[in-house]
């Protein structure tokens, strides 16, 4: 053997150290993270679980009011008979074998109700980030190339202008115009339910900050020496932008992304109530008002999780962006 | 060699402007200036002199704002100011490469050293992806990178400045290019590793022949490396001559200014003599000589008219009315 | 050929193709229902998909009028009027087992047992119980039923029609309950077992039902519809909107804005409805500290004359509702085979005609009243201007009418704020007396007078204006109204009892703590290519016998 | 010497001496040079920040906007003659056949009152109501609660977010740490639940509290809806005021300042707050508009304002129901809306950009 | 150190900053200051040079405690202003007690507000180090401020425009704000700044590394008129050795940290004693053409090592050539050798 493949064999030897070496970091890394966000979620609930029994009215609340008897019953049920903090325990304990319980309004159980309804929002949800990346990526890169020239100018004007409606406003404003003047798509069709609107509704707002974050964010990238450094070599112009700019104009934009994702993954109430989507946003503002405990408990929790997975996502991938971000610190 | 082509790089009276809100900066007026293969020029200034914007128009790669207003940049005989975009593109990295002061921020952080490397070379040559990370490998083994098999792995950040500092050569050099500038190449480092670089490119000068432009603001650095140095100031060249020219006989009130103030271990104990006032208002040009509000010698000719540049010696020039007064002082006699 | 396939399923993509097929009603009734267990179901919308998937021995036809359904033909009833004896026919469960009496007794048993937890359980209390508590039903053979009453109940043919009485299959119900804490279970996902016109074949929950017809349902072969689709959904302008663009043939509800505009239209219909929309005081409130009892109801009485019931009902009601001069809504029988009529002030005058009357009233309670010269007045108790604050929940009916009253307050010079409360909030405050002024309604479950009336005794949890239950000096003296309804509840003779009810409504009504402002209706739209579809006066549809032409 | 011969006769080939005169070779004076050099006009931040926006059309054009905007909101009601409350009547009779009226439109009585006396009727601008109240006037007061409801917010947020940020911030550390993961823990938690939770609580308390004062017009929901804002929404406030002051903390000129002996206290009021100044108050001004939307959010889960007053958000709630027939009374708010909000991000980013760019 | 015949202005004994950062899931010390102790008489120009992170800045701002030194002795005009307590015999070694730990003394922390005033600090970057926020007149007017030093409004702007002048700034300047001034007029307000208390000390933290080279000079004169005019003494920290050589009276050298060698300004120059400093002035580019053709330059190989690995023993030892093992063992006290000139290297 000769020295040079000695030398690679050795090369080769450290590099699996090294990868080794990170990947335990990595792990590390989610170890901690885990461990803080168990944490953050326990306190969450808790604060949830004790202000919503805070709240006036009970689950169990009828316009034709309900027999004593039959409510004592269903309260020794579900043991709202017990005090507050006997009640956190013992929901805690039964959630930790995995029981989220059944809903007080509808006696159903509750993982399935939530786990079909997310896969709904996740499925509008994902489609819209999609639009709103992608548009706000494209539309901002644009306004950044022509800043201060028109296009600049409109784009900054039409997607504020998309975030200067209420989203009910808007949504209502589509189906006026979509469903009921221009008979483009149905108000409601069960067995084919066209989400293009929803999608229009939900992503305009994210599509519109997007925007303005990758404008800001590329301007600066662009006027960052290693960008002259990249067109000095003879780097074309598109490659200079989509490539050498845009990637390091990114961080911003996951970082914005990552929260958002959960956010927008639990759904919009008010988008699902006005296209009647099953999602988890209106699940969740119907469990409050009906003081369905189980549920926005439930919901509650869940959602703290998809916000934890979220952010541990984003910081995954801004790793992957930015290879400046070191876990340990 | 014929006539022509004595010369890689001719720039003959280049202007650029830049146009901001505040009115249109003149950061370079006029500057004239030829480039033997081989050879090294050394262009010095004080900061806003426009020594980056002459060396950042004749690669085309100015701020948005600024443009070319004047002038021609013939590289080999061709004015280069005349290609299109696409034609630039080929042109930049290949023919003249440039190298940034600061390492530091000049190296894209998220991507691999190798990486950008390979780019250059991937841009400007017909190699597979496999032989451009060879040259990558090699170019880094030339500009003295240890371990460069897996330095091609690594970010930027993961890298001394000296290291940076080489990889930005080896990213330069990749393609062979005639002519180099390095436009304050060493200004970020520390002292011990400027030497380590100032000694690598000039090493790299010999082994590879090209030339050299070397932009810096710091005397010490050009006074043994250059062939020839010019002094900027005010976007306009002031004096321009061999280092014993322009160190032993400046003929510039700048140039003569710039020597008195800077220490140096024959001035050690004596006071220094600054330059009074304050550094020139591009925006505000003076009419006449752009130094001479802080020139203790001006002449009434000197606020109303511009120097020429004249020739004061073999190779030697300057644009000083002193000159001239001595001129017409010993016609007088 | 596959050439047909592709073009069938790209007609499903065009807007308006969802109503080319004639066999499927698209409804939208409300958003999700809580229970589909007819012995569970708390709601109209439930009662509605309960009388559409279920059916009882009795059943309402298209005339509003009850008439025989699994019963073979009416109840034949004892001379005391106390045994009911129902002969069934012959049918099936949806998964063609065999329904039996039997069911009935053991789905009646169901909806009374403790861990039902039922709320409508209660309407089983004129049925007698055995000793072991269980009710006095039997199945005298697979067909025969016998019940028991404890007295005379003149409205029970009604209760066999109402949802608690329908059958439930006993053993997919004990299946999907097994240790006894989820007794709607059985009944929570697509594909359950029923016996009514469709079955839920799937549920896209807070999106859609879709029901298809049941052929074992004892009437399928009057049923023409293939398949029922409920568009879930509570938000009115967007079942408005769908019903419109023509993806709905049948709503329940119409935004109160777009009535005018759909008022003349034939495809807009009111129907009659049992009930009455009221305000109510809560007589032991703060308000009224400092007044006997005479005075608060007179102070009462005013607010109820100053209020302008024409105005509410011709601006905010707008679909022909009859303003209220007394609790008991038009049309509802007195048990004795006669219409309950009965009046307490002339309704058409209410508003700034009885100004004058009403402040005469302010005056008696004790307030003192200036008249402004301008046709206002300022009226102040113990020198301070009086301020109601006034409950109700978010909706925008219940908004209007609560700003026509302040209006109408504003004219002698008494304040009221309106309070928008969360609806749970809302209806706990209400019962718990933590209110002064409230947004009431009462829709009866049975055409009976004491349906409306048992609200009000003490021991009832309906009892808002907290008559009876409050020991505050200003209340009214409530233990006779308590004594009446108990009569009323025992009384043998119809007639008598008829005379009773009066009593009670008098009395009721002598307090002004509830001022009925007008009777309900029930509006709903339904496409003009549809025909057959019914309500009850209670607010129940029928779509089983639904006929949809192409347009 | 002889290189000096050499230069001399250099020189004379190259240049045409006989064109100059000893005169032009005298020295020159030292005014004669400063003259040449100007020192620009003297610009202070704020003034160098205004010129900038000047040069934002945008910018500019949400300024006039606004001010006209305000200006409407404040003069009108001293013009229209009807009330946000009242419903219309004719010669003191209510008037059933006011409600609905379209833009500039009568009502029989109306019209037949201005017959027989020959007096004309303020015009309905915008229509009436389906109440019979006049639009235009209820649209007046909307904007008015709308864009106070905005401001006063954003000033509750800027009060919380700039106290908790700063101790955080300038405290760092552990204190910093513990404050921080507060705030994540706020951010996690369902907004709806704690909206409903202190809407419902706190008007228990705030009912008898505000009987009488202006508050009781806006109701009990307005002032819990500001206190959810105060509570919750500071923590994006907080945080960017934490980061600002951790960067200024960290500066030169801080350390400078501590290097000179100046205290605590000073140093926050001297060095670091006018520095984060001009960062805190477009955040502020941004957050007008997040205001004014979770006011219409809370309009379309009802939990509002007051009625009979209103709010932007509530009108287009309400008139959500009326779409089709009268589609004017959504787009009226819904336009006013877009153009505050509009207008306030539009001049929010134009400030940022003449004030905060990294560009100064 | 057993330089006491004139009296010592500051003194600094065994001064050590340690930065706790973490790494992974703990934190270690980053010993950015370790052990390093001089004097500086009073009017005297103690220069201080080293490479880009090796603890220069650290040592400016532990001294004016403006960071909590970890360890050490600082005392200004006879008053010990901080001591962590730990005692040293003659050559240096820290006094233990049988397992090791350090044997404390008195540990003292006075109140630096009084001292503020003799002790001042001119920073690196003229722009960063002035508030954009403030004009001239604030600038220089916040350490009168702080300090009460005027009675009367009318005396207060009499100082400042007097100190304005003393820079060498003009008076129309005091109500401008300092984005509007070039870059040495910036250094002159800084400069001003620290002037206002009067101190007898001031450290200037690269105070014209950011200046051009023409305005370098008037900033350098104008620290040397003033040492002239007021007698403060300074440590001036720079990283060009020419200029730290025109100013300074002695020039210290440190590296990663430790202190390698204090010397007379020309003797460190001519005599230079320790590798590194010796391979430091040979890389100083010379503005001088014959000079620069006829030296040669010593490169050193390799970066400085990371303070969070400092090697064991000498720090410098992993880029001299002339390294030992005994260079791996331990790490070198800086002794004297004769003439002040002290140099820490086991080799020379
Ligand atoms: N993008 C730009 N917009 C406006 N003016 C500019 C721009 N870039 C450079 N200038 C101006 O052009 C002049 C020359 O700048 P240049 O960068 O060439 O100076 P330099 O001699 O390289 O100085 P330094 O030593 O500081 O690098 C300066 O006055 C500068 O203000
Ligand atoms: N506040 C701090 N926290 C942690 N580490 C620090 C801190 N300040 C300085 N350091 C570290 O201490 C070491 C010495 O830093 P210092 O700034 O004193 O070096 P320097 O000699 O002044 O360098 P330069 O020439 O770049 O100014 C460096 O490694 C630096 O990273
Ligand atoms: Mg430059
Ligand atoms: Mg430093």
């Amino acid at each position: 053997m000769n020295k040079r493949s000695i030398y690679k064999r050795n090369n080769k030897f450290m590099r699996s150290i090294l990868e080794r070496e990170c990947e335990s970091k990595l792990l590390k890394y989610i170890g901690k993270r885990v461990l803080l966000a168990i944490v953050s979620i326990l306190i969450v609930s808790a604060i949830t679980f004790f202000a919503m029994n805070a709240i006036p009215g009970g689950p169990f609340n009828k316009e034709k009011a309900t027999d004593p008897a039959v409510q004592a019953e269903l309260e020794a049920r579900y043991n709202l008979d017990k005090p507050v903090p006997t009640q956190y325990v013992l929901y805690m304990g039964k959630l930790i074998h995995g029981d989220w319980g059944v809903s007080l309004k509808t006696g159903r159980e509750i993982w399935p109700d939530i786990t079909s309804k997310f896969a709904v929002s996740a499925k509008l949800g994902i489609s819209a980030m999609i639009v709103a990346t992608i548009f706000g990526i494209v539309l901002g890169s644009i306004a950044a190339l022509t800043r201060n020239k028109w296009p600049d100018r409109l784009i900054v004007f039409f997607t504020t202008l998309g975030t200067a409606m209420p989203s009910f406003v808007l949504a209502t404003l589509l189906l006026l115009l979509f469903c009921l003047q221009l008979k483009w798509i149905p108000v409601y069709n069960s067995a084919n339910p066209n989400y293009v609107l929803p999608i229009i509704a939900l992503s305009v707002y994210p599509m519109a900050y997007i925007t303005r974050l990758t404008k800001t964010s590329m301007l600066d990238a662009l006027n960052q020496d290693y960008v002259r450094t990249a067109k000095a070599k003879g780097v074309s112009r598109l490659k200079l932008i989509f490539v050498h700019a845009l990637r390091n104009a990114l961080i911003p934009v996951i970082t914005y992304l990552g929260p958002q994702i959960a956010y927008i993954l639990t759904g919009s109430m008010v988008i699902e109530n006005i296209f009647t989507i099953g999602g988890l946003g209106s699940a969740f503002v119907t469990s409050i008002t009906n003081r369905d405990y189980t549920t926005i408990m439930a919901v509650t929790i869940f959602l703290a999780i998809l916000m934890v997975v979220a952010n541990l996502i984003t910081d995954i991938c801004y790793k992957l962006t930015d290879p400046r971000i070191d876990f340990n610190n | 060699m014929s006539e022509e082509s004595k010369y890689v790089l001719e720039v003959n009276d280049l202007n650029t402007s830049f146009f901001t809100d505040a009115g249109e900066v003149k950061a370079v007026n006029g500057i004239t200036f030829k480039l033997e293969p081989g050879k090294t020029l050394g262009i010095v200034g004080e900061s806003g002199s426009g020594k980056s914007v002459s060396a950042y128009s004749i690669m085309q790669i100015l701020a948005e704002t600024g443009r070319v207003t004047g002038g021609e940049v013939k590289f080999r005989g061709e004015n280069i100011l005349e290609y299109n975009e696409k034609q630039m593109q080929k042109f930049r990295g290949e023919k003249i490469s440039i190298i940034f002061q600061d390492p530091m921020t000049s190296l894209n952080p998220v991507f691999t050293v190798g990486y950008q490397l390979e780019e250059a070379v991937l841009l400007h040559t017909n190699k597979t992806k496999e032989e451009a990370k060879a040259r990558a490998i090699e170019m880094l083994t030339l500009v003295g990178v240890n371990e460069p098999e897996s330095r091609v792995k690594q970010y930027p950040h993961e890298l001394s400045g000296g290291m940076r500092q080489r990889v930005m050569i080896a990213m330069a050099l990749c393609c062979e290019p005639d002519v180099l500038i390095a436009d304050e190449p060493t200004t970020a480092l520390d002292v011990t590793i400027q030497a380590q670089i100032l000694e690598l490119m000039q090493d790299l000068q010999k082994q590879l022949g090209m030339a050299i432009i070397m932009v810096t603001h710091d005397l010490g650095v050009i006074a043994s490396m250059c062939d020839e140095i010019m002094v900027m100031y005010g976007g306009r060249v002031c004096e321009r001559g061999t280092a014993d020219d322009i160190f032993y006989h400046p003929a510039h009130e700048y140039t003569k200014g710039l020597l008195r103030s800077i220490p140096r271990h024959d001035n050690m104990d004596e006071k220094l003599v600054p330059i009074g006032g304050t550094p020139i208002n591009l925006l505000n040009m003076p009419e006449g000589c752009a130094f001479c509000p802080r020139c203790d010698e001006a002449m009434k000719i000197c606020l109303t008219e511009k120097p020429e540049e004249v020739q004061v010696g073999e190779g030697h020039t300057a644009a000083c009315w002193m000159n001239i007064k001595k001129a017409y002082e010993a016609q007088e006699v | 050929g596959s050439s047909s396939k592709k073009s069938s399923s790209d007609s499903e993509n065009v807007a308006t193709a969802v109503n080319t097929d004639t066999s499927t009603l698209y409804v939208n009734l409300a958003s999700e229902p809580d229970y589909l267990d007819p012995a569970l179901n708390t709601s109209v919308d439930g009662a509605c998909l309960a009388v559409n998937s279920f059916v009882g021995l009795l059943t309402y036809d298209e005339s509003g009028e009850l008439t025989p359904a699994l019963a073979e033909s009416m109840p034949e009833v004892s001379e005391d009027e106390t045994t009911y004896t129902v002969h069934m026919i012959e049918s099936k469960w949806s998964d063609g087992t065999e329904l039996t009496a039997n069911d009935f007794v053991y789905s009646w048993n169901r909806a009374i047992a403790e861990e039902t937890a039922s709320d409508y359980a209660y309407l089983f209390d004129v049925v007698a119980r055995n000793e072991d508590g269980t009710l006095a039903v039997t199945a005298d053979d697979d067909y025969t039923l016998t019940i028991h009453l404890n007295a005379p109940c003149p409205y029970f043919n009604q209760l066999l029609a109402f949802p608690i009485f329908m059958p439930v299959p006993q053993a997919a119900v004990e299946a999907a309950n097994p240790d006894g804490t989820t007794p709607g279970a059985w009944c929570q996902e697509a594909g359950f077992v029923s016996n009514g016109a469709f079955t839920l074949s799937e549920w896209k929950h807070n999106e859609s039902m879709t029901y298809v017809k049941n052929d074992n349902f004892y009437n399928a072969d009057k049923v023409e519809l293939e398949k029922l689709n409920y568009m879930l959904s509570a938000d009115n302008t967007a079942t408005y909107a769908a019903y419109n663009s023509g993806d709905l043939d049948f709503i329940d509800d119409v935004p109160t804005d777009e009535i005018p505009s759909v008022s003349g239209n034939d495809e807009f219909n009111v129907v009659d409805q049992l009930g009455t929309y009221y305000v109510a005081f809560n007589v032991g409130s703060d308000l009224f500290d400092g007044m006997t009892s005479d005075q608060a109801s007179a102070f009462r009485e005013a607010i109820s004359l100053l209020i302008d019931r024409d105005y509410i009902v011709e601006t905010v009601g707008q679909t022909g509702q009859v303003a209220a001069d007394s609790f008991i809504p038009e049309g509802m029988e007195d048990g004795n085979g006669e219409a309950y009529e009965s009046s307490y002030y002339d309704a058409d005058a209410t508003g700034a005609e009885s100004t004058e009357d009403a402040v005469k009233l302010l005056e008696k309670a004790g307030c003192e009243v200036e008249d402004n010269g301008n046709g206002t007045y300022t009226t102040t108790l113990n020198g301070e201007t009086i301020s109601i604050p006034y409950i109700l929940n978010e909706n925008d009916g219940h908004k209007k009418i609560a700003q026509c009253i302040q209006q109408d307050l504003a004219a002698v010079g008494i304040e009221m704020t309106i309070e928008v409360e969360d609806w749970n909030v809302f209806l706990e405050e209400r019962k718990d007396g933590n209110f002064t002024f409230a947004r009431e309604g009462w829709v009866a479950d049975y055409d009976d007078p004491v349906n409306m009336l048992e609200i009000f005794s003490s021991a009832s949890g309906n009892d808002d204006p907290q008559l009876g239950k409050t020991d505050s000096a200003a209340a009214p003296e409530w233990t006779a109204y308590d004594e009446l309804i108990q009569q009323i509840y025992a009384e043998t003779d119809s007639a008598k009892r008829a005379e009773l009810l009066h009593q009670a409504e008098d009395m009721l009504m002598d307090t002004y703590a509830v001022i009925p402002i007008y009777f309900y209706n029930d509006i709903y739209m339904q496409k003009s290519n549809v025909t057959g579809v019914y309500a009850t006066v209670f607010g129940n549809k029928y779509f089983m016998y639904a006929h949809k032409t192409a347009e | 010497m002889s290189n000096e011969l050499k230069k001399k006769q250099i020189l004379s080939s190259q240049v045409d001496l006989s064109k100059f005169n000893s005169k032009n070779f005298e020295k020159a004076t030292d005014d004669e040079k400063a003259q040449q050099e100007v020192m620009g006009e003297s610009t202070t931040f704020f003034r160098d920040g205004m010129r900038r926006l000047k040069k934002n059309p945008l910018a500019m054009g949400s300024i006039v906007v606004l001010v006209l905007l305000i200006a409407i909101i404040i003069i009108a009601p001293i013009f229209v003659p009807y009330s946000y409350a009242d419903m219309i009547t004719v010669n003191g009779v209510r008037d059933k056949g006011a409600t609905n009226l379209g833009m500039f439109e009568y009502s029989d009585a109306e019209m037949k009152y201005m017959e027989s006396t020959g007096e004309s009727l303020f015009p309905h601008i915008f229509g009436t109501d389906s109440l019979g109240r006049d639009y235009f006037i209820r649209v007046i007061y909307g904007t008015r609660v709308s864009l106070s409801v905005g401001v006063v917010a954003a000033i509750m947020v800027l009060i919380i977010g700039l106290i908790y940020g700063s101790v955080s911030g300038y405290f760092g550390g552990k204190v910093d740490m513990i404050m921080m993961r507060i705030v994540d823990i706020i951010y996690s938690l369902p907004d709806m639940l704690i909206i409903i939770l202190l809407s419902v609580v706190l008007k228990e308390v705030l009912v008898s509290k505000i009987k009488g004062t202006a508050l009781a017009a806006l109701g009990p929901n307005m002032i819990s809806m500001f206190l959810v804002f105060g509570l919750l929404y500071w923590v994006t406030m907080a945080r960017l005021i934490r980061g600002q002051i951790l960067t200024i903390k960290n500066s030169e000129y801080v350390l400078a300042a501590r290097c000179i002996g100046t205290k605590d206290g000073r140093i926050l009021r001297r060095h670091i707050l006018p520095n984060c100044l001009s960062v805190i108050i477009i955040t502020t001004a941004l957050q007008v508009p997040s205001a004014i939307f979770t006011e219409s959010y809370l309009s379309f889960l009802g939990l509002g304002v007051s009625d009979p007053l209103t709010s932007l958000g509530s009108l287009a709630n309400d008139a959500r129901g009326a779409m089709q027939s009268y589609p004017s009374r959504l787009v009226i708010p819904a336009l006013i809306i877009c153009v505050i909000v509009l207008a306030l991000n539009l001049l929010g980013d134009g400030l940022r950009d003449a004030f905060d760019s990294k560009l100064n | 150190m057993s330089e006491n015949e004139t009296k010592n202005l500051l003194e600094v004994s065994h001064l050590k900053q340690y930065f706790p950062v973490s790494q992974g899931l703990h934190k270690v010390p980053l010993k950015a200051v370790d052990d390093i102790s001089f004097a500086i008489r009073p009017g005297e120009t103690l220069g201080l040079v080293g490479e880009s992170g090796c603890g220069k800045t650290t040592v400016g701002r532990s001294l004016l405690r403006l960071y909590e030194p970890t360890a050490g002795k600082i005392t200004f005009d006879g008053e010990v202003l901080f001591d962590s307590g730990e005692q040293y015999d003659e050559n240096g070694k820290m006094i233990v007690d049988a397992m090791g730990k350090p044997i404390y003394g008195q540990k003292i922390k006075k109140d630096m507000l009084p001292y503020r005033k003799e002790m001042q600090m001119v920073f690196q970057d003229p722009y960063s180090s002035l508030n954009p926020r403030m004009t001239v007149e604030d600038i220089i007017g916040e350490p009168l401020d702080v300090h009460k030093l005027y009675t009367s409004k009318a005396e207060r702007r009499e100082k400042i425009l007097s100190l304005m002048e003393l820079v060498g700034l003009n008076a129309e300047h005091a109500m401008r704000y300092a984005h509007e001034f070039s870059g040495g007029q910036r250094q002159r307000i800084g400069i001003a700044r620290a002037l206002a208390v009067d101190p007898k000390f001031i450290v200037c933290d690269e105070a014209v590394s950011a200046l051009d080279v023409s305005i370098q000079a008037q900033v350098v004169n104008m620290f040397e008129e003033l040492q002239e005019k007021l007698g403060v003494a300074y440590l001036f920290i720079a990283h060009d050795l020419l200029v730290v050589h025109h100013i300074s009276d002695r020039i210290a050298v440190m590296y990663l940290g430790h202190m390698m060698e204090i010397a007379d300004a020309d003797e460190l120059n001519n005599n230079p004693m320790h590798p590194y400093t010796l391979s430091l002035l040979s890389a100083v580019p010379i503005p001088d053409p014959e000079t620069a053709r006829k030296s040669k330059r010593i490169v050193l190989e390799g970066d400085v090592p990371s303070p969070l690995h400092m090697p064991s023993g000498c720090p410098f030892r992993t880029r001299c050539k002339y390294a030992t093992e005994q260079c791996a063992m331990e790490m070198p006290q800086l002794k004297d050798r004769g003439n002040g000139h002290f140099v820490a290297c086991h080799n020379k």
